[in-house]
Formats: structure tokens, C-alpha cells, sequence
């Protein structure tokens, strides 16, 4: 049955080596045939080796989310079969090792086996089994066999022994299934017409966010290790410095912020990348920023806590952290981008509002978007706007005075170097000098100001497009959300819609301050707000119902792995069905609900994006 | 139009500054007869012999009685948050290498909780000067025991006296690989403000320790007046032996420059690479096609 | 004019010395007597030297705040005439120094002036003034000079010499008084009756609190100086070890806490104290109790920050970091005491529910309470119950786990040295033998079981009285606030009842878990819910509406002192006349309003406590 | 009930357990060929040697692959957060005396951030042991450069190599004034156990250094190989010159006890001075009475 949307996984030990390549591999074969591409994978607790698991989506165009269920599974061990076949959708195929072991025999889905070891043997290439399933996939899925050459020569490139190897393993896998498995393939993947000639790049949201950060101007970069914004680091030590910048490995977050506030204080563009247990750490000088109006940037790829928590997973659980997180009232900023894409985007827009505002902002990722492998369209350069820092003009005769109060509460700021411009930056309250100063007047014009540039900021949304709505809009069932789940969002409201269920869909990217109109338009229409989020608590939904005194449905996971697209859509039919105005259902009440794991696939849908 | 500062040339300044043209007019907070005084007066000295443009030395701190000290100079200043004030300094010297970076705090914010920064500050080996104004107390919290009180002080904090051995301030520098240590006093006006201005000068990470007494809280003027000397002429700073044989001294607390070394300064060896691979016309497109599909 | 409540403010240069001394052994003269007391005081920003002021309010019943406006100025300096003489009542009194100046001619005001220079050289004593004030006041409000006599020697008793000057000081003002100035007494003080023989103490809100925290067992502190929390680990440093205990100075306060969480470990009750940049760093270390669900009690003295702010001065703003701080959700507890008094009770509450509940319990004191001294009944110690930890019976029988799943959520646990009870105290994901392990269902028992111990803490709040619930129960305005502003709550209830205006009052001391079932029962019964804090974004209001989804009036004041009790007075007044059905009243709406400062003196008024 | 623990008494364990019964039966995660394996074993072998009760034996570490340490040993443990060890060590110690208190890690854990709390515990002198698994590299995060790595040194997070000098932990425990400062190496397995069985018996802080090679981002197994030696038997771990002599040695990386001295423990000097203000009958009541009015 063929079909134009493809969802494999590949599993294994990762001692063996080679699954995380046999997909990634895979995935890259299909990109640069012009398909669009979403992978996700499990990183093991181990330290190495442990089970891991690959999966890659595959449509001719853009991929919204890791997809519900299995298309087919590519077993390398007993245990994947285990425990990924029943995932595998009613009529999907199998691929296992023939030589090690038979398949289990489930009615339903086809087996393929391929007599890995023999064929391995038969090349004189024992560590070559990965590659001879990507020959085999590539000929199952009717792939260009040039495309994939090209992907493995550009993999294994440099030692031509082992590039050599590696492409006779490709050929070796590919006849096999030409010659021993039927004539038609089962999926038949074409690409869109042109999709090939599109600048696409594949990439993950770490590396998206990286790029943006230097389209951004960042030009200093201090940071400490932490899975998963480690790679964010390594990127920028690449890059920076050929682009004339900076970074260093500090010896903690602290440092790194402080070296941050430093080198913004200075003048540079400044970043910083961490995760839950560093934020936490930060928030002392991320309080400080805020108090001597400092530019800064602070990057937490949100992986599930609570301490050192499931690090090589997934949460949105820092949100609140993020907006509470100081010492008294500190106004700043936060912003989460949507998807891979959305990284690259919303990142030059945290350094235009941290440098035109002069405030920190904090930027949520997630472990999901920044380790998933995406095909995005090649990044607009032209949408690249750098916002500068409001400076003081030393010809204007004026004298200086750092934290002048004014309408925007934005005070013109200097540079070191400047001559006249010599001022301290202070953390104690202060007057408009910067002079130390605790009287009722500069408390009070300096709480109002600081809190008035983060007020103002709010007033980006539209100019900046700080938001995804989606959906349809006279719908009265509403779902806002944040971040990462917007990909199941959407596809599980595409499927609500075609089963007649209207969904508005409203993702803002700045959640502090919380834009008020927007959110207020949007929930005005509703007659239900769902607010989906990968956290214990429903962080976003009881800010929605702090600012706007309503109620709303959160529903919530917290087990370290995104929604799957029926769950949300499940919750969209629960909501649909209690606003029915049938009297005895009326009588349920419409509450919270947290996604409790289900054991069972859903029954089959075809995914449409 | 992407930030990249080009550092402005480094001039001195032909103005001729005097010591009280570098006051900022902000007068100081300190107890009448605090040591942090007289630091302050070397210091004013020190900068303006050294002729450093007000615009282009920039004054970082923690928290602390000592570490108001930015507030009371003309020139840029960090107030910063307690024990952080040596990675804001490394900050601001990564980023404008052409400034003159000073830090300044006491002893509770560089050696209790600010202590994690300082080796890594001295195996870093940047280019900026730190001045820790040793007052052997927290001052500004009301006279708690700091890391280098002596064993047993009596203080509201430690009523029946303090049980952990004091730290020496330079003996860890010296452990950590430091290429510049001192230590002045704040009652030697001139010879502090002779060590001021070499540790400025000083290519590397340079740290100065320098008595400050807390009348208020610690008053040791005359313990540190009676067991101060300077270090003998034979003493040869390139000798970390001999640094390390006069900084162990318990008896006598010598001042002047126990050690000197010439090496990389983490700024200029980051230069030096970046000088390397910065590659022209080299910016995100050029990073972008290395992810093309 | 003879009034039965008394404020007096000195005011002066803290570098002259004595205004604080003057303020303080007045106050304790008066206490002596039998009469109450409530001191404030400003603390100067200098660190040495500066204008302060000390202000003691005396009533013969309990005194529940500073009060808005003096009796009596005692003005040391010409400062302290301008600064504060437009506070003092028409009809009220102006104490100065007639060898210094004359008294501004403001009609309504009585001056008395003493000649202190010359009273003091004439008995040989230039620093004996603030005494021969003193000795000047007891006589002006006729109380015993005896008691004073003992006062004076408590005070200088060390030093004979010394001692003998300052009595002849105290008798010479005394004379002074009583031959010059009007032979009545112009405030009659009389204490209640038998009030000489009840227990009373007087002391800080610190002291309170250190003194609860040995009542409740607390064996170890390590703490890590701050103002204004440093006297906390001051007291303990000189009374833990007299009862067995250890009280460590720490690095930091991140090593302060990870020193408690050490000793928790051990077995100990153990504690910290710190104020807001303090608690900042140290949140990932909170995160990581309520994952390894260790008992601790963490102090926060709240400040004005953001960041450093004004250290001298009171902020509520650290509710939302308290609840908030921690990376991804950490089910942990926070609680409020409201007065100096209750600094005693809920210290110990706080060690019981960190205990039982084996969590982080956050104990949130303010600027305020920590520093002003009060009289309050001696401790009741037939109060104190200890709950002890929930400890495994290695008799049992059974094996060890130490995360077992109960229904209550809490574990038995061992304590080192229990043979058999070997366990890690571990931040990871686990399961219940502490093993790392982020499986489904070990994630979900686990996130489930440490919400739930919290929750259930909330069942508390009836048994442990975690509440103060005053006023009129029948009025359709209520007051729901937190912490230490309920002295000028109280006062201003209480005026409002005389004007006819009721007042419900709920203060809720455990601030997380919200009381559910306790606010949702008071504020339904409400039409306008009033919700005063010192701190900018009103912190409870929007918790408030978060969790019960309805619009309160937040009133915030976020200047670093205070309330005063016609500003709390003013806003019931204008929600009352809100409330009142008039047709073109009701069009304006009772939104959010924030205190400003206002210049001029309120309209006397009669205190009544 | 005031929860005042007294201390049992202090036995060791007649049963003559094998290293064997140390194991708490979790599989170590570790990657094969790990150093800390070899530590592992090492550490087992010590502590049943020295016959200490599972009950009584608590290790306590920061976040690392060598932190996974506590799960794999049948005894107390204390899994923290990253860098803070020896403080969470320190609660144990003072609340629990009777306890063995050792604190592993590695060296990222240890030296950088660690860093903050090494002075202090050393200055304390707590009666605690330190073992440090050194790989010169951050394991657990995927290679990057750690405080110990040697300049110049290659990874994804210095492409261009580092340009920071590595600290040397024995120099700088000795600059601290350490009491006992060792270096051993995992795949010396029986001198390693020797080394553990001196550190856990020396009373005050001990830090031991312990070479142990991460096969998977920076193996140095035959570097390590290649400049190790034991120290000269003319060596006295007494003379705290040559300690620091041989720790400096670059060339040549010593292993055995460098320095040791005997100076009172901080757990022992608390213990003395609580002993001597305790006061019988003593307690809330008698508090409250000097604030009575
Ligand atoms: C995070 C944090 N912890 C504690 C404090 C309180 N604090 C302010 S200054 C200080 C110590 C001051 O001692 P030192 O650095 O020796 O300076 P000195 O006042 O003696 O000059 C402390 C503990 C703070 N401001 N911030
Ligand atoms: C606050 C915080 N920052 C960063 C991390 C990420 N992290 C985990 S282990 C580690 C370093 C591990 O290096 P090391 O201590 O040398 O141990 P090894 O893995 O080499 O044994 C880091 C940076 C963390 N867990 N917590
Ligand atoms: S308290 Fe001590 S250190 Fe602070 S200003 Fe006064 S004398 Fe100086
Ligand atoms: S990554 Fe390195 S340190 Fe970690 S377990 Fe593997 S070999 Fe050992
Ligand atoms: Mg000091
Ligand atoms: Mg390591």
C-alpha cells in the first residue's frame, strides 16, 4: 500500500555502533532526494552503549512531528523488536537480520528479513551491516541510488579505503532487495516538483539556534558544558572566532553569565547556553542584568528535571524559572521558539529586544528541538534585521548620565572608550547617575522604568510576528501553546478538522511579558482554551489563568518525550464533546487532565504534512 | 551591520591628569580611618602617573565595603554581584582588549565565595589586575570571619572562636601558577601605589594583596604595622622559590612583588588564534552551506 | 492632651552615636513597665555614619505596627526636625536640644526644649545626652524611674564607672523635666493590670525565629553572612553548640545549603538562613532536595532587591522565586510567619513539615520583622511538638527501598549507620530502590508521589492553624494577605469597623501549596478580594488569580519600607465605595492600584492597639 | 524528642567481607576500558581491607561519570549536584562523625566548579577523604577541555586547541595547605588501594588524585603509561618542599603520597569546642530568659 508519508525507526544496542548513522544516513539520503525529513532519537542513560533508537519521518513536504506510529521498523537486535514492533502500524513492514533469529510472526505486518552477517561476509566488510540496510532501504523506498552515493561519500570521505568499502556495502544492499524481495517497492517517496532545486539545509535546532546567534551579531560566547546545549558551545568555538569573535569554556554558568555581562558591558553582542540546573545557577546575575540594564542573552535548552532530573530527555519545565526565577521583581524578557526552523529566527530576535531594551532575555529551547534533525528551507538572510543598542552621543554636549530616566524608560547608554561617558554599572538602586541611591524618587522612577521597557517590548509582537496563529479562527475550541509541541499541535488539529472539529491555534514566542492583547483577542473567542505542555505542573496554563482569570484545560506530559499527535488530538475530541450542549453532559465539567501514557497505538491515520 | 568592535588605539593620555582629576566626586561611604582609603589615594596616584585615559580603564567589583571602590573613580566602573567580579572582568577584557581592566574587592569576595573564579582566573593568565583589599573580615556585613582571619577570632559570628586555619592568599596564587604576585598596605601609601602601577603594567593576570585594616570591625593596624617589612633586595621575583619561601612566612607578612614571570596572556594567545582562522568574507552563508542538504 | 498610645521617633547621625541606643533603651524602660512595644528603625545606606532613626511605639496592649504618624519627635539634629516634623500630630511634641538652635515656630506642635549641652557638662558627661534624654522622656511619660534604673544597669552594667555616669545622667534629665517643664505629665502610660507579672520578652523577629529553631530541634545551621538574615546565624553560632549542635560558617550559601542538605542526610534537623541573592544561588540545590526528598528548612530575610537593591530595607518579593525558582517542577514547601512572635511557631512548623513530608520547606521572613523589636508573651514550649522523620525499621523484616511508592508519597527512610539501609540520595530519575531510571512508570510514580506528599501537606493547615483569619467573616470585603504587612492590616481593619465598614482578613502562612479549600471558601463569600504586598508585581494577587481564576485588587508598595495604616485604611474606603450600588459608580471598575508615596500626614487619628 | 544523634560507636566489621560484598550489585554505566573501573576495584579491595562497615561508610559525589561512583558500592551514597561534593561531605561529617566520609568525582567536578569549596574543606581540615578521578577531560558531557587538560589540547569545543595553562591540583592543594595530598593511578591498581587505604585512614582532609583515563573522548592511557613514576623513596612525604618539588615536576607525573602532616581536624576541634561550652540543662527555656523585659 503505497503511501506518501514514511515513518521508520531503526533500533539497537548503541555498543554495536552505527544505528544513530544507519538513520541519520538514511534521512540525509531522503533530504538530498528532495524530501523533507523530521528525526528524532532516544540517547541512552548509559554512558555508552544502552539501547538507542533512530526514527525519521519522510514526506514530500514539511514534517510536523515524529509521527504517532511505525511505517517500519528496522530491527538490529531481539530487543527492538520487542520493543518497537508494536508501534508498527497494521500492513508496515519489519526489516530484521534473517541471520539472527526469525521475526516474530504478527499477522499483520510484513517481514523483510536480510541476511545481514551473510552479505556483510560476503563484501569482507563485518562492521558494514548498517550500510548494507541503507542500500536495502534506499532500494525499498525507490530512492535515487546517485543521491545516496553522494550522502555516503560526503559521511565517509576522507579514509577512501573505508569510503570504497562503504559504497559496495550500499550497492550490496540495494541488489539484495532488488533481486530477492518483490518487483514493486511498498512506498513510492517522490518528492515535490522543484523541491530539489530549493536551498534546503538539514540541520537540528542547536545548530539552527547557533547560526542565528552569528545572523545575530553575537560575537562572544561563554558558556559551560551541559547536555543538551553542549553543541551550541562546540558550534560557536568553531565558528566564532572566524567571524572575529570570542568564546570561552568558563569554569561554571555563574562565570559564564558574569563573562557575558561583561563582554556586553563592553559593547559586544553577548550569549550564553545552558540547561535547567544551569539557569538555576544564573539567576542571581540574571537578576543583576536586569538591575544595571544590561544586554544579554541566555540560552536554556529545557531538559526534564526536577535537579539533574532525565537529562537526556525533554521537558518545558523551566518556564516558570525562567520568568520567576530572580530575587524580587527583575523585569526581563522570555522567548521560546516553535521548531528547528523557528530557532534561527527567534534567536536574532532575542539579541534585537535584549539590545534595544537593554534587559536579559532568556530563551527556552527544548532537548526535542535542539537535538532533532530537520529539513528547513535555507535561512533567509534578507528577514535579518540587527536592532543596536540605543547609544549616547558624545557630541550632544549633554552630560551623561547612564540611567536617565525616559519615556520608553531606555536610557542612551555608553561604551567604555567613550570619553565623558564614564559611568557604574550598579546593582544597588541607584539615580540616573548610577550612584548608589535608595530614595522614594529614584525607587520609584527606576522600578516604573525598568518595568516599562519590558511592558513596551510586549508592543513587538506584531511588528516581529512573536506568534503562530493557526487553525481556524471562528473555531471555539482554542489550544495556546509554547514552544516545541506545536508540530503535533497542528497535525492533531489538521485531523480534527477533517473530522469537522474547528481548532484556533495560538502559539505566542514571547511568554514574559505575556502578550496581553494578543492572548486576550484570542481567548475571548473560545468557548474552551486547551493549553498543551510538556510539564508537570501546566506552568504556561496557570500564568493564562494568573493574567486573564479564566480558566483553561492544560494538559500535560512530563515523561521526557514529546506528545504524541493523538494525544492532542484525543484531548481536542474530549474538549469537542463537552461542549456539546447535550444536558447531561453539561454536567462535566470541562478540568484539567494529565496525558497518562497509553500502552496501545491509536488506530491508523494518515499523517498529511 | 554586525557589532565587532574595532578596538580604538591605545593612547595614553597627553592631558596630564592629577590624581584628583580621577575622582568622581561620589564621596566614599567608608568608616573615617578604614584602610580602603588609603588604598583609594595610592590607586588615584598610581592611574594618573600611569596616564591612563578615564575612558579607557574600566573598575570591576563584587560586593563588599572595599568593593564600592569603582563608584569613587572616574572611569567605568562594575558594581557587580558578591564574588563574580573576575569573570565580569574577563568579560569586558575579552571583549575590548584595548581597555585597562582592574578588578577590586575584599577579602570575603575573592576568597570565600568569589574563590572558585581565581585559579581559573590565574591559568587563564588574562591580562587584568586584581586588587584585593585584605581587611581579614567581612566588613560590610558586620565583622563575620573571612578566609583569611586568623585561627581563633573572636567574632559575633564566632563566639568561641573560629576553628579553620586562615588562607594564604598568595602561597595559593603561587600553588595556582599565578605570574604576578604582591602585597602592599594600605598605611605604606607609596610603595602600594608603586605596586599598583606595576601590576597594572603587568601583561597578565596580576594579584595584589593589599592590607586594608577595618577600624570598625577588625582593627589591626598595629598588628599589621608590627609584623610588616618589605621583602629584602636579595629576594629576586623571578625566583618562585624564594616567592614561596617569604609568602609561607607567618611571622613576618612581607610586601612587594614576590613573583614575576613573563607569559602568554590568555587575551593575546585568544588573539593570536583568532588571527589564524578568521577567515574573510567568511560569515553565516558560507556556515549555512555546510548544512545544505 | 493624655493618650494611652505613644509613638516616639529619634532621629540623629548614627556617626554622633547613641540614636539607636536612645531608641532602644527607651523602649526597654518602657516594656519593663509593663507596657508593649514595637520598635522600627532606619538603617543608614553609609556603612558607618548617616542619618537614622529609631522609632518605639507603646501601648498598654499589644502594638500591631509602627504606626503612621509621631507623638513625639526627639531631633538630635536639624535633619531630623526638616525630615520629620510634618509627621508629628497636631497637638504632639517636639523634643531638641535648646543649646543647639531653636525649634521651628509650626503652631500646632509643643516644643520642649533641653538643654543638653549644658545638663551634660554640668554632671561632667559630654556623651551622656542620649541618657539624660532618656531620663528626660521616662519623666515627660511618667514611668518608673526605678524601672528605668534597671534598664540603664542591664544596658552598662560591665563597667562600674560607666554605669554610674549614665544613671546620673538618667536622674539629671529626670530632675530637669520635673522642675521645668508642666507639672502634669503630658502622656499617662499605664501599663494593663497585672501585666508586671505576666512573661513577656522582648526581641527581634530574628531572635524569635533562631530561638524556634532550637525549640524545634535544629542541630545544624551553616549559613553564609547577608543582611539582614546574618544575626540568625550569629544566634545560633553562640547557642548551638551550648545545646550539642554545630552552626558552620560556609563559603557561600551554595555550600551552606549543601552542608544542611549533608547533615539532613546524617540525620539532623538542619537549617540556613540567607536573604534574596543568597536564595537565588541557591535553587538548583532546592530542586535537588525535593528530588532526593531530603528535609530542609531554608530561611530567606526578604530585601528590596532586584539583584542588590537596597540590602537595608524590606521587601515581599521573593514569594515567586520561592515557589517558582527551582529548574522543572519540585514539589517543595513555603511558608510565612507574620510577626515577630509567629517567627517562633511556623520556624517550627517549617521543621516539622520539612521532616514529615522529608521536602525543602522555604521559610519566608522580611527586612521588617527580622530587625524591629517587640514585646511578645514568653514562648509557650507546651506548644512544641516535634514530628519525627518517618524512619525504616530495619527489624522489619522488610528490604530496604528508600523511594518505596506509599500512599502518602512518603518513604521511610534509613539514616546512615542503619545496617541494611544502604542507599543513594539520588538526583536523577530513579526508581524505588534509588537506582537511576527514567523509565515510564518510575517517572510517573515518582513525579506523582513527590506532588503528592505536598499536597497533602496542605491538609495541615486546619491541625497546624497555618492561618490567621480575622475580622468580620460576614463582610463582602476581604483582605488576603501574607507575611508582615498585617500589623498595618489589622490596624487598618479596625479603623474601618469603627467608620462601619467590615473587613474579612485571611492570612494564610502556608503560601505553597496554596491553601485550596481555605481561600476558595473566603473569597467566594466576598465581593472584592484586596490583596496587600510589599513588592512591585503583586506576587500573591497573581498567584491568586492563577489558581482561582477570579480578579483581586493588588496593592503593592515596593519603596523598601512598610505599609502605613491609612494607605491599607484608604484603599478599603475606595473599594467600599466602589462596592456600593450607586449606578454611576459601578461603571468604574475596582482594577489593580499600586500605593504611592503620599507626602503630607494622613488626618490624626486614635490608635487603638 | 530533640533530634541529637549520638553517635554509635564506632566498630569495625568483624564479618571480614570481601570486596565482593561491597558491591551494590548496580552494573557501573562506564564505557568498557574506563579507568574508573580500575578505581573501582581499587576502592573496593581498600575498604574491605580496612574492614569498614557498609553501614558506615558514606560516599558522596557531584554530577560526571566518575560521580556514578556512589551507585555501584554497597554503602551510603549521596549522588549531588555538579561541584558540590565536598560541602554536602562536610554536612555529613559534622552531623555524623562516626561516619567514613569519602567524596568522589572528577575533574571537572572537582576543579572547575567545583573549585570553590576545595580551599575550604582543605583549610577545615574536615576528616574527609577526596579521591579525584582525573581524565583530563569532561567524560560524561562528550570531551570537552577540563581545568586539567594540557594546553593546546583538541576537541569539539576547542577546534583550535585550548589556550589556558592546565592546573596542577597537587600545587594547588599544597598552596591551600593541605594535610594530605597523594596521586595514584588506576591501572596501579594495588598501589591505588594502598593509596585509598592511607587516604580514608589519614585523620583530616585527604585529596588523592587519581589518573584514570577516558578511553572514549581522550584516551591517555599510554601517556599516562609513559610519565608516570613513583616517588623516590628519598622522598619524605614530611618535607613540604619536596612534595612541591615533585608535584611540579611536569615531565615526570609522581604517584604516592606527596605530603602529609598531622594538624587538628575540623570535625575534632568543633567536637572540642562544643565539649567545652556545652552546658547541662541548658535549652530553649534558659535562651528565652535573657530576653525576657
Ligand atoms: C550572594 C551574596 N551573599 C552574601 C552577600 C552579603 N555580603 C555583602 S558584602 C559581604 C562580604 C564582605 O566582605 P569582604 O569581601 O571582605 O569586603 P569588606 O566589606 O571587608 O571590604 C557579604 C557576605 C551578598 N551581597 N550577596
Ligand atoms: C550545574 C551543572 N552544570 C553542568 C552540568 C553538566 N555536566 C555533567 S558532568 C560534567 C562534567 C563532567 O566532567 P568530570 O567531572 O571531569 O567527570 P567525568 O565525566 O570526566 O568523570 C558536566 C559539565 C551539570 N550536570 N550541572
Ligand atoms: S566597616 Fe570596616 S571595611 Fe567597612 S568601611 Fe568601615 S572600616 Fe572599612
Ligand atoms: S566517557 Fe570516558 S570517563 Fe565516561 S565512562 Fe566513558 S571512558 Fe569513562
Ligand atoms: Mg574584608
Ligand atoms: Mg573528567
Amino acid at each position: 500500500m503505497p503511501s506518501n508519508t514514511l515513518t521508520v525507526r531503526v533500533g539497537g544496542d548503541s555498543a554495536a555502533g552505527g544505528i544513530i548513522t544507519t538513520g541519520e544516513v538514511f534521512a540525509r539520503i531522503a533530504a538530498f532526494a528532495g524530501l523533507e525529513v523530521y528525526t528524532t532519537r532516544t540517547i541512552p542513560a548509559e554512558i555508552k552503549g544502552g539501547h538507542v533508537m533512530f526514527q525519521v519521518r519522510i514526506a514530500p513536504t514539511e514534517v510536523w512531528s515524529q509521527g504517532d506510529e511505525l511505517d517500519m521498523l528496522v530491527a538490529f537486535d531481539q530487543q527492538s523488536i520487542e520493543r518497537y514492533l508494536a508501534l508498527v502500524r497494521p500492513g508496515g513492514i519489519l526489516v530484521y537480520n534473517s541471520n539472527d533469529g526469525n521475526p516474530p510472526t504478527t499477522g499483520d505486518i510484513v517481514p523483510y528479513g536480510l541476511p545481514l552477517n551473510d552479505l556483510a561476509k560476503s563484501i569482507n566488510f563485518q562492521r558494514g551491516r548498517n550500510i548494507i540496510t541503507i542500500g536495502a532501504l534506499v532500494k525499498l523506498f525507490d530512492l535515487p541510488c546517485e543521491g545516496a552515493t553522494v550522502v555516503i561519500e560526503r559521511q565517509f570521505g576522507r579514509k577512501k579505503e573505508l569510503l570504497e568499502q562503504n559504497l559496495l556495502a550500499l550497492r550490496t544492499g540495494y541488489d539484495y532487495v532488488e533481486q530477492n524481495i518483490s518487483a514493486t517497492a511498498p512506498y513510492q517517496l517522490k518528492p515535490r516538483q522543484g523541491a530539489q532545486k530549493e536551498e534546503r539545509l538539514v540541520l537540528s535546532g542547536n545548530q539552527s539556534l547557533s547560526m542565528g546567534a552569528i545572523a545575530a551579531g553575537c560575537r562572544f560566547f561563554a558558556g559551560y558544558p551541559i547536555t543538551p546545549a553542549s553543541d551550541i558551545m562546540e558550534f560557536l568555538a568553531a565558528e566564532l572566532p572566524r567571524v572575529g569573535g570570542t568564546m570561552i569554556q568558563a569554569e561554571d554558568e555563574i562565570a559564564a553569565l558574569a563573562m557575558v555581562l561583561g563582554a556586553s558591558y563592553g559593547g559586544l553582542r553577548a550569549m550564553t547556553a545552558t540547561s535547567g540546573p544551569g539557569l538555576a545557577l544564573m539567576q542571581e546575575l540574571i537578576g543583576h542584568a536586569a538591575m544595571t540594564e544590561l544586554p544579554a542573552v541566555i540560552v536554556d535548552v529545557q531538559r526534564a528535571g526536577p535537579s539533574t532530573g532525565m537529562p537526556t530527555k525533554v521537558t518545558q519545565g523551566d518556564l516558570r524559572m525562567s520568568v520567576f526565577g530572580t530575587n524580587d521583581d527583575a523585569p526581563h524578557i522570555v522567548l521560546a521558539p516553535v521548531s528547528v526552523e523557528d530557532n534561527f529566527y527567534q534567536i536574532i530576535h532575542a539579541f534585537n529586544l535584549a539590545e534595544k531594551y537593554q534587559v536579559p532575555v532568556i530563551f527556552l529551547s527544548d532537548q526535542d528541538m535542539s537535538v532533532r534533525m530537520q529539513t528547513v528551507p535555507a535561512f533567509d538572510l534578507t528577514r535579518v534585521k540587527l536592532e543596536p543598542r540605543l547609544l549616547w552621543d558624545p557630541e550632544s554636549g549633554e552630560k551623561f548620565a547612564r540611567y536617565k530616566d525616559t519615556p520608553s524608560g531606555v536610557s542612551p547608554m555608553s561604551l567604555p572608550g567613550m570619553k565623558g561617558g564614564q559611568y557604574v554599572a550598579e546593582g544597588l538602586e541607584h539615580n540616573a547617575e548610577g550612584e548608589p541611591n535608595y530614595d522614594l524618587h529614584w525607587r520609584t522612577t527606576n522600578m516604573e522604568k525598568r518595568a516599562r521597557k519590558v511592558r513596551l517590548a510586549q508592543q513587538e509582537i506584531e511588528s516581529l510576528q512573536l506568534y503562530e496563529r493557526l487553525g481556524d479562527d471562528r473555531a471555539d475550541i482554542g489550544i495556546l501553546g509554547w514552544g516545541s509541541t506545536i508540530g503535533q499541535v497542528m497535525e492533531a488539529v489538521e485531523r480534527a478538522h477533517a473530522d469537522g472539529i474547528k481548532v484556533a491555534v495560538l502559539y505566542p514566542k514571547m511568554l514574559y511579558p505575556l502578550p496581553r492583547a494578543l492572548i486576550e483577542e484570542f481567548i475571548a473567542k473560545r468557548k474552551a482554551i486547551i493549553v498543551p505542555e510538556l510539564n508537570y505542573a501546566g506552568q504556561l496554563a496557570r500564568m493564562i489563568q494568573a493574567e486573564f482569570w479564566r480558566e483553561v484545560i492544560s494538559l500535560r506530559k512530563f515523561h521526557g518525550t514529546p506528545f504524541k499527535t493523538r494525544e492532542v488530538y484525543a484531548e481536542i475530541k474530549r474538549v469537542n464533546e463537552l461542549l456539546k450542549p447535550a444536558p447531561k453532559r453539561a454536567a462535566k465539567k470541562a478540568t484539567a487532565k494529565k496525558v497518562t501514557a497509553r500502552k496501545k497505538p491509536a488506530p491508523k491515520r494518515k499523517a498529511r504534512r | 551591520m554586525v557589532m565587532t568592535l574595532e578596538p580604538p588605539k591605545y593612547i595614553f593620555d597627553p592631558a596630564n591628569l592629577t590624581p584628583n582629576d580621577y575622582k568622581s566626586g561620589v564621596p566614599p561611604v567608608w568608616c573615617p580611618g578604614c584602610g580602603d582609603y588609603g588604598v583609594l589615594a595610592s590607586f588615584l596616584k598610581a592611574i594618573s602617573e600611569l596616564r591612563i585615559p578615564r575612558e579607557q580603564l574600566a573598575i570591576v567589583s563584587g560586593i563588599g565595603c572595599s568593593s564600592r571602590f569603582p563608584a569613587f573613580v572616574e572611569a567605568y566602573g562594575f558594581h557587580g554581584t558578591h564574588g563574580r567580579a573576575l569573570p565580569i572582568a574577563a568579560g569586558i577584557k575579552m571583549a575590548r582588549p584595548d581597555l585597562i581592566v582592574v578588578t577590586m574587592g575584599g577579602d570575603g569576595d575573592a576568597f570565600s565565595i568569589g574563590m572558585g573564579h581565581i585559579p581559573h582566573a590565574i591559568r587563564r593568565n588574562m591580562d587584568i589586575t586584581y586588587i584585593v583589599m585584605d581587611n581579614e573580615i567581612y566588613g560590610l556585613t558586620k565583622g563575620q570571619p573571612s578566609p583569611t582571619s586568623p585561627i581563633g577570632i573572636l567574632q559575633k559570628a564566632s563566639p568561641y572562636g573560629t576553628v579553620e586555619r586562615p588562607l594564604n592568599p598568595l602561597q595559593l596564587a603561587l600553588g595556582c601558577g599565578a605570574t604576578w604576585v604582591a602585597r602592599g598596605f594600605s598605611s605604606k601609601p607609596k610603595e602600594l601605589g608603586e605596586l599598583i602601577k606595576a601590576a597594572i603594567q603587568h601583561k597578565g593576570f596580576s594579584l595584589l594583596q593589599v592590607l586594608s585594616p577595618c577600624v570598625t570591625f577588625y582593627d589591626t593596624y598595629d598588628h599589621f604595622k608590627s609584623i610588616t617589612k618589605f621583602l629584602p633586595a636579595e629576594h629576586n621575583p623571578r625566583d618562585r622559590t624564594s616567592a614561596l619561601k617569604y609568602a609561607l612566612d607567618e611571622q613576618t607578612l612581607y610586601m612587594g612583588v614576590f613573583y614575576q614571570e613573563e607569559s602568554e596572556a590568555f587575551d593575546a594567545g585568544y588573539a593570536a588564534m583568532r588571527a589564524r582562522v578568521t577567515t574573510p568574507n567568511y560569515g553565516v552563508r558560507e556556515i549555512m552551506n555546510k548544512y545544505m542538504r
